[in-house]
């Protein structure tokens, strides 16, 4: 079998809404599954193998979710090659600067080093200061100043250097 | 990262009752206006049963959510929602910063925290009472009161409210635990102070035995709990687990909602409850209610709460303890008053009077209960996993509160109630009937369930001729 | 593959009343024994609600699906279940001699109908009855009485009951309806005798206008109909539909339960239903309960049925039809009274007593039911698919009758109703805010519904005010 | 295979939503799987586009399950080759012979054919002959005599020929 041979299997799979294929030639074994395939949500509605029947099927299976997806750890999360977010480790409300009208602690496209403020969320009338964990640049700020944040809600990403 | 969360945390452990707990006559100042927002602190389907509420007040809601909630039903019912913390519930919903922190952010003027968690954590409301947002539910202080064991015992044994008699509190030795039980009457239990669960306990029904029980008990709780405390109470062979429905304002005016039976109990969990109870006449309700008022004002007590007595044989009660919020097993109630408990719960919390008198309190019909977790039905063992089919029954007389659908996850980390079935006859036949065919017309799939023990219960003799005690379900094989 | 079916179908076809019809005493005979096996000859919602009811009763029963409907829970549920056919109704749910034999092979002793379907046609009672299956429901003579739309007006009238003024049949001219028009006085409406939905129909409120809108409707009934036959009636300009429940035992003993509002319809198809109308009092019921007793017990009447009024604005109420079996809204009657009107019709079928009296019946706060379908919002268009998710709301004063569940399909070969949503408050106001949090808590994914429509109804001015006619929705933008 | 080809595959899988992939080339073993595959009940969990993920998900992919089988047409159908089931068109009492104590109107076995008499059906007291629309041998009979049957219940199984 060889790669041209095979986009033609994947061409009639896909076509055939296949979700499951398994050949054996010698000893001749074939196996075919469908079902319905869930892809980010959207669902494939797939009609059934094609293997004739005798009798009308009893009871139609029931599908399940998946279980959801594991969620990431809060404290940061690969985004990308080299970015790092960083996540809110409380409820509170999010400050870009120690007050009013002063600079911001980190700008996008500065550079951050380890145990820098990043910001301050304030919590039941503290001030908790946000420090980096890791050093690189600054390369996203997704919240707005003064914005009360959630739990594990991102604040920024970081390109680790 | 670093932050002074853990100070504060420090800061709100400590229990500075002096700072914040209101006298007990500030909350029955001048009406409060109707709250705009409600942060529910809670999940599942009480929260679901809260939003409801709010929803038709016109008040808004805010859902807390830990993150193995983010795709529960009353995170996508609440107006707002707040993620609080991880799975574990130590983190999110009994971490009381987080919840103070939702509750500023998104400007609500009053927590309802429903049962479990922090519903009955007196310093979560007095942080909350600081900080000026509204707890839904009675006073700190009389939170406190009836949160602790020998103090709740003083203050009903003040109030003229029956306890169970025994030591106030732990016995010396076995010559004192004698000259007790002289004065209460054999049979008497011996408990380890610090126990629970069977351990350093020791039903004692002759003089002779007293002294050995004594020690044995000692040594159990000593090598159990470290502590070697043992008191003495009387034993109630048969006790019957009933308790009283109140709803206060805060104008002073208190009234019982009849009783509920919570007999059918596993290790102090409650299964299935009724109302009214088969064994409790018009007279007993009356009395037993006007006791439970009389309970409640000890404390000044604001909202709904219960008290739970225990019932001998010969129709004497006994206070056990009070519930200072609501209850799992607040819908017989409604069944079969018609009151919408935790509507009431939050006016009264504004402030508004109750608006209904003791004579207006009709108890019509029959509810029954069944609390359908997730479960082995045999070995009660936990079966948590996801649900895979799902269906309720519909039909007369049948309330379903759940927050359970098909394809959701029944987590670990919380407990197991999965959905509350309820339902209401014109007469117990018809609501024993009526909950039969409702077990039998439920699907849950892929997950365990009580459903089974429960189909046992109601086709026992002696559950269907209402003569059972909270040993019941030791009995049943 | 030959069968005589085709032969037995034309027996069946041939309306022998000679033959089989009951006098109408005989059903007033001895009490029967309670049936052991009921055959449920419906599907959907309703067959559920059949089985509950059966089961609560402790009578087994016998489910009958057709190939489309295999999965579906009423055959999970019943004791016995048997397929009469394939998908199409005509073929299965509607095809006598499947149902029959059905009944004669599982030993079936009784037939519940439910609604649609065969529940109004005579000719399968009298099967039935000839084969000694009792047919859940009243005589086929009253069936027939009652069906026949002439027969009814004519049989009404003789009996006292108020009928809408109009020409007792087709009218041959314009001139004689001119005649009749002098009679009962202007407005009034000209319907092609053999009509529906709107053609050949014709409203007149001056008599210069009458000779060319007879000829107008004549014409247009011609085309649309193949008959030019017209007939004459009074027109309310603002009618209300309001039906008054009845449940009759065959001793002769008739109460009403109260009414329903029906007035929010589309297409003469019910959406939202109430009880107790916003428009009766108190005396306005009692009046109307007699008249439906009188119109029932003209025809002996036996189990529960319905007669349906118009109620025109000066509180005048004409007799319009009556429905010989149990109805979609039952529900909110049941709500308001506390009974269970499948129970009790099932009971009464057997020949026992109904067991209460007109004044046993109280009716306390107030219902609504809104018929959750499976249709487009805006366009009405029937939304057949599979249901993804799948969640109703619980809480006090709510009740959901549904065969649905995720993952369940909504065929295209039936009617499109995939839920009724039903509440009860303490009053109008609470169940109407009660209703619309129920709608929104409400989860119902891959198919449209109505609930967008019903949130815009629950928020009319006009709606909440209690204002509002057989015409509402046709001004509802 | 070389590396472009392989790469070449890779693309293939991604474009094509192809989850699992197995190729074995002596003996000539093939498996594919596709998204969420969905048989029997019994869900495989398929993790979407291997793309690192910066946040947690915000939500599972609801599953459903595929419509009911296409139901088999009442009067006969495929049971294995050559075999047709015979199915009820009817509601009815199922007898093999024309009176009690009589011969069955067919045993196993036998040669049928085609409007020969298979079965009586008794429905509503009339008694309805069941013909075969086919000729061939009788390889089973899957209703005792005297037993209820529902629409579409199998009654026979006949080797065509």
């Amino acid at each position: 079998m060889n790669l041209s041979e095979l986009k033609e299997l994947f061409d009639l799979i896909t076509e055939r809404n296949i979700t499951e294929f398994e050949l054996e030639r010698d000893g001749v074994k074939v196996k075919v599954k469908k079902g319905v395939v869930t892809v980010n949500g959207a669902e494939t509605l797939v009609e059934n193998a094609p293997v004739a029947r005798a009798e009308p099927e009893a009871s139609a299976a029931v599908a399940g979710v998946p279980e959801p997806a594991p969620l990431a750890a809060p404290a940061s999360a690969t985004l990308d090659e080299g970015l790092t977010v960083v996540k809110s480790p409380m409820v509170g409300t999010f400050y870009r600067q120690s007050a009013p009208g002063a600079e911001p602690f980190a700008a996008i496209g500065d550079r951050i080093k380890k145990g820098q403020v990043l910001c301050i969320i304030e919590a039941m009338k503290l001030m908790n200061e946000i420090e980096s964990e890791l050093q690189g640049e600054l390369v996203e700020v997704f919240v707005e100043d003064g914005q009360p944040v959630g739990f594990g809600e991102r604040l920024f990403a970081i390109r680790e250097s | 990262m670093v932050s002074r969360l853990d100070s504060v945390s420090a800061f709100l452990r400590s229990e500075r009752v002096d700072v914040v707990s209101p006298a007990p006559t500030e909350s029955s100042g001048r009406p409060r206006e109707m709250f705009q927002k409600v942060l529910i602190a809670n999940r599942g389907e009480i929260a679901l049963r809260i939003i409801s509420a709010c929803q038709e007040m016109g008040i808004r809601t805010v859902a807390v959510y830990s993150e193995a909630d983010r795709d529960s039903l009353h995170v996508r019912f609440a107006d707002e929602e707040v993620c609080i913390g991880p799975a574990k519930s130590a983190e999110s919903y009994l971490h009381i910063p987080a919840l103070i922190s939702a509750a500023e952010i998104t400007g609500a003027d009053a927590v309802h925290p429903g049962y479990g968690f922090l519903a009955e954590n007196a310093h979560f409301a007095e942080v909350l009472n600081a900080c000026k947002v509204r707890f839904i539910g009675p006073s700190p202080r009389a939170i406190r009161l009836m949160g602790d064991k020998a103090l709740a015992r003083t203050t009903m044994t003040e109030a003229g409210v029956p306890v169970l008699p025994g030591s106030d509190g732990a016995v010396e030795d076995a010559e004192r635990a004698e000259d007790i039980t002289k004065a209460i009457g054999f049979p008497v239990i011996l408990k380890a102070a610090a126990g629970g669960g069977g351990k350093g306990m020791r039903v004692v029904d002759r003089i002779e035995d007293l002294a050995s029980s004594f020690v044995a008990a000692q040594t159990e709780a000593e090598a159990a709990f470290g502590s070697s405390e043992i008191y003495v109470e009387k034993y109630l062979p048969k006790p019957r687990h009933i308790e009283i429905q109140l709803m206060a304002d805060a104008l002073g005016n208190t009234v019982y909602l009849g009783e509920r039976e919570c007999s059918i109990q596993r290790r102090h969990q409650k299964l299935l409850e009724e109302a009214p109870s088969p064994t409790v006449d018009d007279a007993l309700r009356k009395k037993m209610g006007e006791v439970a008022v009389k309970a409640a004002r000890a404390v000044d007590y604001e909202g709904a709460g219960t008290v739970e007595f225990l019932l001998d044989e010969n129709g004497k009660f006994y206070f056990m303890e009070m519930n200072t919020r609501i209850q799992v097993e607040h819908p017989v109630t409604e069944m079969v008053t018609g009151m919408d408990l935790v509507k009431d719960q939050i006016r009264v919390a504004t402030g508004e009077p109750l608006g209904y008198a003791q004579e207006d309190i009709v108890i019509r019909g029959a509810s029954i209960e069944c609390r359908i977790n997730a479960e082995d039905p045999v070995s009660f063992l936990p079966s948590p996993g996801t649900i895979r089919s799902f269906h309720i029954p519909g039909g007369p007389g049948v309330r379903v509160d759940t927050a359970a659908h098909a394809e959701c996850v029944v987590h670990p980390y919380y407990d197991s109630l999965i959905a509350k079935l309820v339902v209401h006859g014109r007469d117990r036949a018809e609501a024993i009937a009526r909950m039969r065919r409702c077990l039998r017309l439920t699907v849950i799939e892929g997950v365990k369930t009580t459903i089974p023990l429960h189909l046992r219960i109601l086709d026992d003799p002696e559950f269907r001729a209402g003569r059972y005690d909270t040993r019941f379900l030791e009995r049943l094989d």
